[in-house]
């Protein structure tokens, strides 16, 4: 099945912070300002717009698709919104990617952004409510127990210890150190990780990423639009996407079946046979240490089991044969939701491009994923992109 | 057949009642910082020109929607007085709650400004009320003014 | 983009003010089941599915997560447009021209008999600093739009009137709405006001159901279907969700999505090429000013052609026989799937004692309520383009 | 319009983007800002699944639902199965008993507050339970207690301890907690 080409051809983002000043709609213009001026395009240029924001109890706007439009660019314009939970991210490029790859349009400006400090002091009553309302949030669940119950899984399922764990930590938040829009970039050590307060056991403190205020853009474009503006577009060549069933505690946690099935779809689209060896440089979603690790099984990049020994191996060091979250991940950079999975994808954009800089990792790749996660242990959203 | 028992009995109808616990604190942004404390200290609204578009936007914002150029810069004062855009009278409020008063519920547009200001007019009769009516802000005295849109406490008919 | 795309199946609920007896999961799994059984598919052979719903009209913080049982859609595609059906049909339809599915679903759901406080949930939508302190109804936002609506048109609060009625009597006569009333004008006229021109009766009441939609591309179509409806056309547009720069005395964003939908379809003269309409309704005035806005008639004659008789079922121009919001019941993002399931319906000469005769293109327009400025516009045909 | 296309995100690029607050300066009124607490309440119908699960709960038993074509006993009960998508068949009480599937050792409750550990607070030990009766990995999210959290592992078995029947209102909150089968 031969698809219509759809590249992306411009990326902005904001810095992400903790308490951001600025209103959600200032976060989206400065992150689509500035993707329209990476690619000098203009707001005419642009045939629609797709929002991607993760709960609207984040931001605290019923209907925030609507409330964010405007400081997107879709003033008077078709603007459409995406949403899968946490994966909104991805799946924000991947709904970009449906508009132009439609033949509907042949430009696609493609915003996501959360400001979590909104919901003050926490956004605990939104993770609260998630459950189901009737069967699971009488026992007052919090988001980190379904992450840690998950986590105990996938240790008890491999044999993978807390330390081993840790060192993604360590990897994400040194190289974060290097992206300027980071929250959190840090050097630490596995002690560090370990000795953090425990949130909810086998989770501590520097397991987790940060709640943040952020907004990411990408501009994407039909081939012929795409041969104009620039000179070096990274092409959206396999895109997949799957939910799992909300019974979250009738499935074995310890493997995401949603990733895989998302990211076969996306390799059978680009043509990939073998994605150990075809994809140089990856960005899995990382909210959690271990969900690095997990997203990677799931990616077909590691063996079940074996992400763990790529790790400890350095082969997941930006560095190694398969660079892993050299942003610096949502450890170090921090988490937007909707803005973090986005970012995934911007920073393929700038790694194939070789325009990130002190992140840059070496031997030109040209083949990329990113990838995000979200509700109930439940979805995948994965994206392969090319030069 | 598509579900192939039902509930017989109305009492075997139950529901499950509950509530999304959120709380929030917005930030009034970098434009609405401006232009509440332009209410606050000095009695002024602030609009934001589009010199591409000729277009001046109350409440203030960084961009021109429609051009999408930055306009931080562009921050000019309008006048507290303008004429009704639209208006109704409203007899409930913001919970669907019925109201002891009706108010006039208004959509002013400023002289200076295109965008429109919304607030309650007092001071006359609801069947008074016009479209195209001059108005004037009443603005609470200056000690008792926080940032707010009730620092107006409400517009006058001129 | 040349490539066809038609609805092969659909299955709906009957529309009730409540539904007691079921959950959100039972309700859409029989809209699905109805639907999957008249276009002939079982889930697995389904490519793709859209859900549309909105967090805090579901009553959970991440609403998506329950979309994929009720549909048969486990590990398969889907994902949530926060959105208004149609658009979730332009976002499926997407997805069979990029030539990602052959055959993909919609769904839209409403149990807004679950969510207690209406009135806060629309206040939520609102600008925190420059509308919310005030405390006013957000009936007030259409309030003073139908206010600015009648002093540019010259529309009368009659005429806005004579569409509840007439939309409350064609709701009589189809099974499926929930609110139908033989009313007189004055009943209108002389309900208690809300947001004065607005009074209680020009506002729809709500309503809880399901509409499940299957669509195919042309092979798919011919192979499934006996009676394939086509989507000539399909646009969505948003204006702001800003109270202070949109317009306020017309549906602009409405005109902006009809613009694209009839390009695509190829419509130049849109009050000659169209046979009927469902038309979002959630209050009178929007029946007027949507017809307007859609090229359906001149601006500011709506109201004028609505005293003539020429929307009712039997004139020239009907528009919401099955009742409308007004008489089927607002039900936030299946609005748009109330108005296409009743187009499809008469398309294919289903529509029982309120079928038309001689129809072959209709269009159903939906716009997102307070306080937005999103419509959009579908319109179905027995023929391709 | 071909560019040089040498984009990257520098420090400089981004400073401007954001202007980093600190929690104090909302709460201590050092920008503007407005506050709101939504009031989000409802009233969810619980369909004839969730309805007769609830009033088992509050007779003491879990039901479950069979689907006979996956050969699947569902807990919650649904009425329809998921994976095959058929309506499902008949109602079976299942054990309250089971089995750890997973579970966690949470220092935090739901707001996020800590729990006072050193003051004596017995950490939260929710564990998915596969329960007796229903399908292999079939299980619902619960609260483990009357065990050292240290001493909880996968595999252990668990039984249900109850609320007295006259306390009992029709929730899974019914039942009060799981606890090692003999302790």
């Amino acid at each position: 099945m031969g698809y219509r080409r759809v590249a992306v051809v411009g990326a902005g983002i904001t810095k992400f912070t903790r308490f951001a000043k600025e209103t959600n709609g200032e976060l989206s213009y400065e992150a689509a300002r500035m993707a329209l001026d990476s690619c000098e395009m203009n707001l005419s240029q642009i045939d629609c717009v797709s929002i991607g924001t993760a709960p609207d109890a984040f931001d605290g706007f019923h209907l925030n698709g609507e409330t964010l439009a405007e400081g997107s660019g879709g003033f008077n314009k078709p603007v459409m919104r995406n949403y899968v939970g946490g994966g909104t991210g991805v799946m924000s490029a991947i709904h970009g990617w449906q508009h132009v790859a439609s033949g509907m349009f042949d430009t696609c400006l493609v915003i996501a952004e959360e400001k979590m400090s909104s919901a003050f002091p926490h956004p605990a009553g939104a993770f609260l409510t998630i459950f189901d309302h009737t069967t699971e949030q009488p026992v007052m669940p919090t988001l980190l127990w379904i992450f840690a119950i998950e986590m105990q899984r996938f240790m008890h399922a491999h044999g993978y210890t807390k330390e081993d764990i840790a060192k993604v930590a360590v990897k994400n938040k040194r190289n974060a150190l290097d992206h300027p829009c980071a929250q959190l970039g840090a050097e630490i050590t596995v002690d560090d990780v370990l000795n953090s307060e425990i949130m909810a056991h086998p989770v501590n403190r520097l397991d987790v990423s940060p709640t943040s205020d952020g907004a990411v853009a990408l501009v994407f474009a039909a081939e012929h639009v795409a041969r104009r503006v620039t000179e070096k577009p990274v092409w959206m060549d396999g895109v997949g996407w799957a939910l799992d069933t909300a019974y979250w505690c009738t499935r074995d946690l310890y493997y995401p079946d949603y990733v895989e099935v998302a990211a076969k779809k996306a390799y059978e689209m680009a043509g990939i046979k073998e994605p150990a060896k075809e994809i140089h440089i990856a960005e899995p979603y990382d909210p959690f240490t271990y969900k690095e690790l997990h997203h990677l099984e799931g990616l077909q990049l590691a063996p079940r089991g074996g992400s763990v020994q790529m790790l400890l191996d350095g082969v997941t060091q930006r560095d190694g044969n398969l660079p892993v979250c050299p942003s610096g991940g949502l450890l170090g950079v921090g988490n937007p939701i909707a803005a973090a999975g986005l970012m995934k994808v911007a920073e393929i954009f700038w790694q194939l491009r070789g325009e990130a800089g002190k992140r840059q990792v070496p031997g030109n790749p040209t083949c990329g994923l990113a990838q995000a996660w979200g509700d109930l242990m439940q979805v995948g959203t994965v994206v392969v992109m090319r030069t | 057949m598509a579900l192939v028992e039902r509930i017989q009995k109305t009492t075997d109808a139950t529901f499950w009642p509950g509530k999304i616990p959120m709380n929030y604190i917005y930030t009034a942004g970098r434009a609405g910082e401006l232009f509440f404390n332009a209410i606050k200290e000095k009695g002024q609204f602030l609009g934001a020109k589009c010199n591409r578009c000729n277009q001046v936007y109350l409440p203030p914002r960084i961009y021109c929607p429609q051009c999408f150029e930055r306009i931080e810069e562009n921050f000019i004062t309008v006048e507290n007085q303008g004429v009704v855009h639209t208006f109704c009278i409203c007899h409930e409020g913001f919970d669907g709650k019925p109201k002891d008063k009706p108010s006039i519920v208004a959509a002013i547009k400023l002289d200076g400004a295109d965008g429109l200001f919304f607030h309650r007019i007092e001071g006359i009769d609801a069947k008074d009320c016009r479209i195209g009516m001059r108005v004037e802000a009443v603005f609470k005295p200056k000690t008792k003014r926080e940032g707010s849109i009730l620092d107006i406490t409400h517009f006058k008919a001129v | 983009m040349d490539k066809k795309v038609a609805v092969v199946g659909v299955g709906a609920t009957a529309f009730r003010a409540s539904t007691p007896d079921v959950s959100y999961r039972e309700l859409t799994y029989e809209a699905a089941t109805k639907a999957y059984l008249d276009a002939g598919v079982e889930p697995k052979e389904i490519g793709a599915f859209v859900a549309t719903s909105e967090d805090f009209v579901e009553g959970y913080s991440i609403s998506d997560e329950y979309s994929p049982d009720q549909l048969g859609a486990v590990l398969k595609p889907i994902h949530t447009v926060p959105g208004d059906f149609i658009q979730g049909l332009g976002n499926a339809m997407m997805l069979v021209t990029s030539g990602f599915a052959d055959i993909v679903v919609v769904q839209g759901l409403s149990k807004a008999s679950n969510m207690l406080t209406k009135s806060d949930l629309l206040t939520f939508a609102t600008d925190p600093f420059n509308w919310r302190p005030l405390l006013e109804s957000p009936h007030a936002i259409a309030g003073m739009e139908m206010a600015r609506f009648m002093h540019e048109t010259g529309t009368t609060r009659e005429q806005c009137a004579r569409v509840v009625v007439k939309n409350r009597l064609n709701a009589l006569s189809n099974p499926r709405a929930a609110l139908g009333a033989a009313l007189e004008l004055d009943d209108v006229l002389h309900s208690a006001p809300v947001a004065y021109p607005l009074s209680e009766l020009d506002i729809a009441q709500h309503a809880d159901g399901a509409v499940v939609c299957v669509l195919a591309n042309e092979d798919k179509a011919r192979s499934l279907c006996k009676q394939p409806i086509w989507i000539r056309g399909i646009g969505w547009s948003t204006e702001t969700n800003a109270l202070d720069n949109r317009s306020w005395g017309e549906a602009a964003y409405m005109r902006r999505a009809a613009d694209t939908a009839y390009r695509m379809a190829g419509i130049l003269s849109p009050a000659a090429e169209v046979d009927f309409a469902e038309i979002s309704d959630e209050y009178s005035y929007k029946e007027l000013s949507h017809l307007e806005a859609l090229s359906l008639c001149p601006r500011g004659s709506a109201g004028k052609l609505t005293e003539t008789g020429w929307s009712q079922p039997t004139g020239e121009f009907p528009v919401n026989v099955s009742g409308g919001c007004l008489g089927s019941g607002h039900m936030f993002e299946l609005d748009g799937g109330q108005k296409v399931l009743e187009c499809l319906l008469q398309l294919r000469g289903q529509a029982g004692s309120n079928q038309l005769a001689d129809v072959h293109t209709g269009l159903a327009a939906a716009w997102r309520g307070v306080p937005t400025t999103t419509g959009a516009v579908v319109v179905l045909s027995d023929q391709p383009r | 319009m071909i560019r040089g296309d040498k984009m990257e995100i520098t420090k400089e690029l981004v400073e401007k983007t954001i202007t980093a607050l600190k929690s104090k300066d909302l709460t201590d009124k050092k920008v503007i800002t407005a506050a709101w607490q939504p009031n989000l309440a409802y009233a969810w119908d619980d369909g004839p699944a969730i309805s007769r699960y609830l009033a088992e709960l509050k007779n003491g038993k879990i039901i479950a639902k069979r689907c006979r074509k996956c050969d699947r006993t569902m807990l919650p009960p649904r009425m329809f199965c998921e994976l095959c998508w058929r309506p499902s068949n008949e109602w079976v009480y299942v054990q309250d008993t089971g089995r750890v599937n997973t579970f966690c050792v949470s220092h935090v409750d739901w707001k996020a507050g800590r729990l006072d550990i050193q003051g004596g607070v017995r950490p939260y030990t929710p564990a998915v339970i596969e329960i007796d009766g229903a399908s292999p990995g079939m299980g619902i999210l619960h609260l483990l207690d009357n065990v050292d959290p240290k001493d909880i592992h996968i595999g252990m078995r668990v039984k249900a301890v109850w609320k007295p029947a006259e306390q009992r209102e029709g929730s899974i909150t019914d039942i009060r907690y799981f606890e090692p089968i003999g302790s």
